[in-house]
């Protein structure tokens, strides 16, 4: 295991201020990266193989070189709208950190030609947003931020606006829905302007690229999937938290080696490896690397970097009720299969819930996902599908036995 | 045996469905500036937030926050009074404000507190930790919410109080914030997310 | 901004190869090879697709998901699937969806018949639903507003109504709440959906959510027949198609004209169809008999109007309404002219420039076309309400700025609704238009002080600078109002407007010039077939008043609500007054001693011109009611009573008589016509028009001095709204927005005079009787100007305001 | 055969054999025979008495599903109309014999179920081919074809049924044939 890279020291008193963040070598690189070209920094930034940490794993570099070299207005948004169940790292991250946060925009828009910055932050986080508030207002007097402006945007409770689209759209004020793609936001994004949207623990390790190189930071994880990743560990194990690893270590040194596994005397039922949205993966598939390429192979994702265990006291409809339902809260409505498939789900699942379910609802659910995934705008109908979908493939049996026991209630 | 399938969710009529547009009142245009009469303080505020934009319109959602904070939530006057100020119709606003979970349309109590019950919590306990909480406080008082996931399964179950994270939060708690919330005091101090170190054993090297 | 000019490409769908235009839409491109692709949101009318059905994905070899037909362009080599069972099971999916929540109550849904939802499900569904659950059941139907009732659990969210009302009508009244399987589509806080193009969302609707309260239940698709014609309430002559059953017009929809309409229809041309099938109208012909009209026969009221006509020879005037047709204009100033010798045919408004300028202004070289609106660099619009004047051509503005980033400057008196999308507002005092166009004319180097004149013009200098600066464009339409051109200074106001038309465009260049927004409908067709007289309206009331003539012909017009001046004193001085008309307005009920019913708009024959040449063909699309006959007719016959050697049997042969008396209209035949109309300008027969013309750069005298309003008086003006007319009067649906007298006044005005925002108010405009308007406080309206509404347009002065003597009371 | 075959060539053409030659014993039976056989069953029938209906005295009874005069219905249990006015037997209607015209329903005029009623309802029972279309069509089951056949008339005015017509409970005239008669 190398040394960690963004957690160092994360814990250190005072680190949130400029003051002591500055003593360890805070905004060191922004004077290096702006002595690079553009293109400079875009070369050093693919060649570290730098992965979106957001969810999509797209390669960051690549997105900023997507961005055209005009003189038009173009923006770098910060996407900081983490909702995706199970995942807390950039609110941890932003929390300690906020001065890196903003070294990594500084330096991301240098590369992205951005001259102009957001960072749209969800509404429940009030504390994280006050500590970036008091952040930026210390880096803007120490003149970090005079030729980018750079503002805290919260926004006020929707999931959809952590989706790149969603999330242009409710930071041009109007209602965070997904926008066709078709124009990509590299060129047509938040204003009509070319815009960079990044998550924040990929702008927080721009920093560090810049440091190490890209070269030496590419060495650091597995083959495509290189650098450390912060992975937030929850649900029934024994110790949550956020944890940063290196990129394909085994899931299983992760789950039990760093947050203690399930609570004494039980087992695994299933586990989500990358957030609500990745398909289930069993107590069998805990061996499986944690790095993109092996979880893709794996029928899963890494996602948002979110593991979430479910141990054998829960019941795989209880969570999938629980998983439908939140879908269903979140989305907006714009698409014919996410509005309505999400609602037709949940409601058969409700009925399932209340014994009036019978084996050919299985059926009819697994074909309602067949038929929400790939016919959606944008990725939320999918990421209820996905799940939802593997559950059943793989829980069958469970599902049945339930029906059978709540039949037997009801009755 | 007959078993009642819930006929909408939460057993419920969706809110606003069955509303037909009052024919004695006006169109809703965009408020004259004339006629609508803005608090200073607000217009200040709202105007700063629209400064910080290159399109005005951007300023919807800290505009209508400032409306909730100064109403309680968001009321058709503070609507139109940040329409008037924004040069929008209010129906603008009202679109974005019932799309966002945290802004309220309809009348709330002082205190907000948001249980997350997602996956991640209520493998924990939430719902019962939910449960508590809406026995042990009154509706009047508080705005008591199983909220979507709030981004802190480290700590679960737990809850925002005030926008304050606090967790994990027992059963037993429960009436401790509640008393805390009606005392004004602090809501269990040690329990604060922002004061919890990283759980991660490598960090501390 | 060049129109887009697209080359032609090769794609394959469904195996077979398709020529289409470059990078049109997929699903349009598709039509070209007769395939249909199936959609609900999709709408281009309405801009950027959303993609939010998801009814029309398609397979594109080598793109690995399916994609949304309605925003992928077509490129050359594309191949399509649209039959490949990937595409089939998409597109069960989806009607799978949407009929979840759909109630199937097609038996009492008023778009059952002619309903996309249907036809798609039939077309492109499953056939059976998985879904037993039960459905959402609510309240219906609910009432959006007083015209549209709305129906949400038919709703599919197809977001073309709020796409309607945010990107085209940019009224933003009507939005989404909530979000996900709550999203629902609703006002502010319960207030109606009241814009003036509210109706079209319901044309909109691809399901039976929205429906036409005024059309509810009236009749199912194979019960009617669909007329084309045109509507005549306003300039916009937009193409209407009238749904017909049982020889009834039961309501109108848009039919689609690119050049003229964009497919858009205002609630007035929409509902006012009410007032055709009204009781009060007039279905037999009228004689004043002992102080009362009677109704007489035909025969005994065209021998009374020629005799009376007879007597008068040479003493006869005749005054022409905004919606007379041009052979019913033609055959009135045939039969004033050449039959009974005299000379005053008018159909303009008031005082007007001189027949040389006129023809300057009118000049093909320097006439701009409704797209010009869309595609130009900049649009002027100088003294005129477009929503108030011309409704359509409001939306088509609004389509350039927001589309083609074209930029607009306004330049009126009054607030205009357009304001917010323009990037330079002048405001000038009520009747300074002249003013304001010399101070324009010294910004742009044509000579005067430029301070001076803005002061003169009581705007400001850097508000003429900053509509000066639109002259930079290329290409400039500038729109101006008819009464900008009024009055006894519309020579000078002319030359100015020529000199800064002269600054702005090269003569003859397409996509720039001039438009008139007319104060009627058919203001330019008259004027070309040549209603116009020496005379103003005003100076023909004066003479006949004196007793210098003694017949007044009324066709389609009452002075007394349509026209400024003193009218009240020539109709009763006026021996015969002969009037056609659909109602016994004020002025007519009063005053004429003979009425001939009038056709309405959907039983008539004939051609109008639109303001930018465009003639265009009306077409019965109902028998007349009663004993009404064709307006042609009855003046045909009337000549004919006196002596004339004319005989005219149908529609057609009036449209020929015109035809061959008006040279640049010359050999118009209703099939040239065709149900597009052409404009005058591009036939041949335009080299007819006169080719000795002087368009300046001309001197300008100084304007005059305005007069400073003391004390409680201000400067005044009044407007018509979009809701004038006896046409809305009369239809019940409308009575709601029905025009009332109300008074705009500024916030400072109004303290000083101690007005609030609701109460009565006495208005005494200088010289005119004094009216009781609403005041309505509106922080755009300039201190020191008043604007009254009120159906008689362009009076302009001083006016005095107070409380009324009510409003104490209260 | 092609015209230019005409008239064919020898050998093609066959001749038919031609009537038998008349007289002999066989042209008896011929003569006689076939009258006796049509005989045979005329007197057969003796048995069975007379058969003829002494209409109008006496009237035929018909099948069940017998198309007669239409009939609307109306909710035994509300007696609201069961016809909603959605014009679809208008529209099935081969010879455009029926005309509704819909209305709204009000909380005060309450006349069907649904939203809309049919506010006209009219059968020109003079163009109409009792196809059984218009039942067809209905989605409320508020017309149905039923027994009656006597509708003839001295105006053809009153051949036009309205709805009140058609709503009113007939006067059971047509005897329904028993089952298996």
């Amino acid at each position: 295991m190398t040394d960690p890279i963004l957690f160092k020291d994360i814990d250190e008193p005072g680190l949130r201020t400029l003051e002591v963040y500055r003593r360890r070598g805070g905004y060191d690189m922004v004077s290096k990266a702006l002595a690079m070209t553009r293109d400079e920094l875009v070369h050093d930034l693919e060649i570290s193989g730098l992965r979106g940490r957001g969810g999509a794993g797209f390669s960051m570099g690549k997105k900023a070189s997507f961005l055209p070299k005009t003189t038009m207005d173009k923006y770098l948004v910060c996407n900081a709208d983490e909702s995706e169940p199970g995942t807390f790292k950039d609110r941890e991250l932003m929390t300690k950190l906020p001065h890196m946060l903003i070294e990594g925009i500084i330096i991301a828009a240098h590369a992205a030609g951005a001259n102009r910055a957001f960072i749209y932050i969800r509404g429940e986080y009030q504390e994280v947003a006050d500590i970036l508030d008091a952040a930026l207002v210390e880096a803007r007097d120490a003149g970090y931020l005079d030729n980018l402006p750079l503002v805290v945007h919260r926004g006020a409770g929707a999931y959809i606006c952590g989706e790149e689209t969603g999330l242009l759209d409710s930071l041009e004020g109007k209602r965070g829905n997904p926008r066709l793609k078709p124009p990509f936001p590299a060129n047509q994004g938040l204003y009509q302007g070319p815009t960079l949207i990044n998550n924040v623990e990929t702008l927080m390790t721009v920093p560090h690229i810049v440091r190490m190189g890209g070269e030496s930071y590419a060495k650091i994880g597995a083959a495509n999937s290189t650098g450390t990743k912060v992975v937030s560990v929850s649900g029934n194990v024994q110790r949550p938290g956020n944890y940063e690893i290196e990129l394909g270590i085994a899931s299983r040194e992760l789950i039990y080696g760093l947050a203690g596994g399930p609570p004494e005397g039980r087992e695994i039922l299933f586990w989500f490896p990358g957030g609500s949205s990745s398909p289930v993966l069993t107590k069998d598939e805990l061996d499986v690397p944690y790095d993109f390429d092996s979880m893709a192979k794996a029928g899963s994702m890494i996602g948002s970097g979110a593991i979430i265990i479910v141990d054998d006291s829960n019941s795989v409809v209880d969570v999938a009720l629980k998983l439908a339902s939140f879908y269903r809260h979140e989305s907006c409505g714009k698409c014919t299969p996410c509005r309505e498939g999400t609602n037709w789900t949940v409601k058969v699942l409700e009925r399932i819930q209340s014994g009036l379910g019978t084996p050919m609802d299985l059926d009819i659910m697994a074909s309602v996902q067949d038929r929400i995934i790939g016919n959606c705008l944008c990725v939320l109908g999918d990421s209820m599908a996905m799940p939802i979908g593997s559950m059943i493939e793989k829980f069958r049996p469970q599902f049945e036995e339930y029906m059978e026991s709540r039949r037997e209630v009801a009755a | 045996m007959s078993i009642e399938v819930r006929r909408y969710e939460h057993g419920s009529r969706v809110p606003g469905w069955d509303e037909a547009a009052d024919l004695s009142k006006d169109p809703a245009q965009v408020p004259d500036p004339a006629t609508t009469p803005v608090p200073e303080d607000l217009r200040a505020e709202i105007e700063a937030h629209m400064a910080n934009y290159p399109d005005h319109r951007s300023a919807a959602i800290p505009a209508l926050a400032a409306v909730q904070r100064r109403y309680g939530w968001c009321t058709p006057e503070g609507i139109e009074q940040a329409a008037c100020v924004m040069r929008l119709t209010p129906a603008y606003l009202v679109a974005v404000a019932t799309f966002y979970d945290m802004l309220e349309t309809r009348p709330v109590a002082r205190h907000t507190i948001y249980v997350c019950t997602n996956i991640s919590c209520s493998l924990r306990g939430a719902d019962e930790l939910l449960a508590a909480f809406k026995d042990a406080g009154d509706e009047q008082e508080f705005n008591i919410r199983g909220f979507e996931c709030l981004g802190a399964c480290d700590i679960a179950p737990m809850a925002s109080v005030n926008g304050v994270y606090v967790g994990p939060v027992t059963r037993d708690e429960v009436p401790e914030v509640i008393a805390a919330l009606r005392q004004g005091r602090e809501v269990l101090p040690d329990k604060h997310l922002v004061k919890r170190p990283v759980a991660d054993p490598n960090a501390q090297t | 901004m060049p129109r887009p000019f697209h080359r032609d490409i090769t794609f394959s769908i469904d195996g077979r190869e398709v020529t289409a235009p470059e990078n049109t839409i997929l699903v349009d491109a598709a039509k070209y090879g007769d395939v249909e692709i199936p959609v609900f949101c999709y709408e281009p009318k309405l801009g950027q697709p959303v993609g939010a059905c998801r009814m029309c994905l398609v397979e594109i070899e080598g793109i690995p998901k399916l994609q949304t037909a309605c925003s992928t362009p077509v490129k050359d080599g594309m191949v399509v699937h649209t039959l490949t069972d990937r595409v089939k099971e998409a597109q069960n999916a989806v009607v799978e969806f949407l009929l979840i929540n759909h109630p199937l109550d097609c038996p009492v849904c008023d778009k059952g018949g002619e309903c996309p939802l249907q036809d798609i499900s039939f077309g492109w569904g499953a056939g059976v639903s998985r879904f037993i659950e039960p459905k959402r059941h609510f309240e219906k139907p609910l009432s959006l507003s007083p015209l549209v009732a709305i129906d949400r659990e038919r709703c599919i969210l197809c977001y073309r109504c709020v796409r309607f009302s945010q990107e085209v009508a940019e009224d933003y009244q009507l939005v989404f709440e909530e979000r996900g399987a709550h999203t629902y589509v609703s006002t502010f806080n319960g207030h109606p959906y009241v814009a003036p193009f509210s109706g079209n969302i319901i044309e909109l609707c691809p399901v039976g959510a929205l429906t036409s309260k005024p059309y509810r239940f009236r009749a199912r698709p194979w019960d009617i027949e669909q007329a084309g014609s045109v509507c005549t309430l306003c300039p916009s002559q937009c193409n209407v198609s009238f749904t017909v059953r049982d020889d009834r017009v039961l309501r109108v929809l848009a039919r689609d004209h690119k050049e003229v309409d964009d497919g858009w229809l205002c609630d007035k041309g929409r509902f006012a169809y009410q007032a055709i099938h009204a009781d009060e109208r007039i279905t037999r012909p009228m004689i004043r008999d002992g102080g009362e009209l009677r109704e007489v026969s035909w025969d005994r009221a065209l021998d009374e109007a020629a005799a009376a006509l007879g007597r008068a020879r040479g003493k006869v005037a005749a005054v022409v309404g905004g919606q007379t047709s041009n052979e019913e204009g033609h055959l009135l100033s045939h039969l004033v002219r050449d039959v009974l010798g005299s000379s005053d045919v008018e159909s303009r408004v008031a005082g007007a420039p001189s027949a040389e300028l006129r023809v300057a202004l009118d000049h093909p070289d320097l006439q701009a076309t409704v797209p010009d609106i869309e595609f130009a660099h900049a649009v002027l619009v100088i003294d005129a309400e477009p929503v108030d004047d011309m409704p359509i051509i409001d939306l088509r503005i609004r389509k350039g700025v927001r589309r083609n980033h074209v930029k607009l400057g306004v330049a009126t008196s009054r607030p205009s609704s357009l304001d917010p999308n323009a990037s330079a507002v002048a405001r000038f005092a009520p009747g300074a238009g002249e003013a304001f166009l010399a101070a324009l004319n010294a910004a742009l180097g044509g000579g005067g002080v430029l301070s001076e004149l803005a002061e003169a013009a009581g705007t400001t200098e850097q508000a003429v600078r900053d509509v000066a600066a639109l002259f930079d464009a290329t290409d400039l339409v500038i729109l101006y109002g008819e009464r900008l051109l009024s009055g006894p200074r519309a020579d000078q106001t002319a030359r100015a407007l020529l000199n800064v038309a002269g600054k702005s465009f090269e003569r003859g260049r397409d996509g720039a010039g001039l438009m008139e927004i007319p104060a009627g409908t058919n203001s330019r067709g008259l004027r070309e077939v040549g209603c116009v007289s020496d005379r103003s309206p005003a100076e023909i009331a004066e003479a006949a008043a004196g007793g210098d003539l003694t017949a007044l012909y009324l066709l389609h017009t009452d002075p007394l609500v349509d026209l400024a001046g003193e009218w009240e004193p020539a109709l009763d001085r006026a021996t015969t007054v002969i009037a056609h008309s659909m109602f016994l307005t004020p002025g007519i009920a009063e005053h004429a001693t003979i009425v001939f019913p009038a056709e309405s708009w959907a039983e008539r024959e004939g051609t109008v011109t639109h303001p930018d040449g465009r003639l265009q063909r009306l077409r019965a699309g109902i028998g007349r009611p009663g004993d009404v006959r064709a307006c042609w007719q009855t003046l045909a016959e009337l000549s004919k009573r006196l002596g004339a050697d004319i005989s005219i049997l149908t529609g057609s042969m009036a449209t020929a008589q015109m035809a061959e008396h008006v040279p640049i209209y010359a050999g118009i035949t209703h099939d040239e016509l065709g149900g597009q109309g052409v404009r005058w300008q591009e036939r041949d027969a335009a080299s007819a028009y006169p080719g000795d013309v002087d368009f300046g750069p001309f001197g300008l005298e100084a304007p005059p001095v305005r007069p400073r309003p003391s004390g409680s008086e201000l400067q005044f003006a009044t407007f018509r709204s979009i809701w004038g007319g006896p046409e809305v009067a009369a239809s019940p649906a409308l009575q709601f927005l029905r025009s009332r007298p109300r008074v705009l006044l500024s916030p400072a005005d109004a303290q000083r005079l101690e007005l609030f925002d609701g109460l009565a108010a006495t208005v005494a405009p200088d010289g005119r009787e004094a009216v009781e308007a609403t005041v309505h406080v509106r922080d755009a309206v300039p201190e020191g100007s008043a604007f009254l509404e009120s159906d008689v347009a362009g009076v302009v002065g001083t006016a005095g305001i107070r409380k009324a003597e009510a409003a104490v009371v209260v | 055969m092609s015209p230019a075959q005409w008239p064919p060539p020898e050998g093609v053409v066959q001749p038919i054999k031609g009537p038998q030659e008349i007289g002999g014993p066989k042209g008896v039976y011929r003569a006689f025979g076939e009258t006796l056989r049509g005989l045979k069953t005329t007197f057969a029938r003796i048995p069975e008495g007379t058969t003829t209906y002494q209409y109008p005295e006496e009237k035929v009874p018909v099948y069940p599903r017998f198309r007669g005069r239409h009939r609307l219905h109306r909710f035994e249990d509300t007696g609201l109309e069961k016809c909603v006015g959605c014009s679809l037997c208008a529209a099935a209607c081969p010879a455009d014999c029926i005309r509704v015209v819909a209305a709204e329903n009000t909380p005060d005029n309450r006349v069907s179920a649904g939203e809309r009623y049919a506010a006209v309802y009219e059968i020109n029972l003079s163009r109409c081919i009792f196809c059984g279309y218009c039942e067809v069509a209905c989605p409320f089951d508020a017309i149905t074809m039923g027994h009656d056949y006597e509708m003839s008339d001295y105006d053809r005015a009153d051949l036009i049924f309205t709805k009140e017509m058609l709503l009113a409970e007939p006067l059971e005239r047509t005897p329904l044939r028993a089952e298996g008669e």
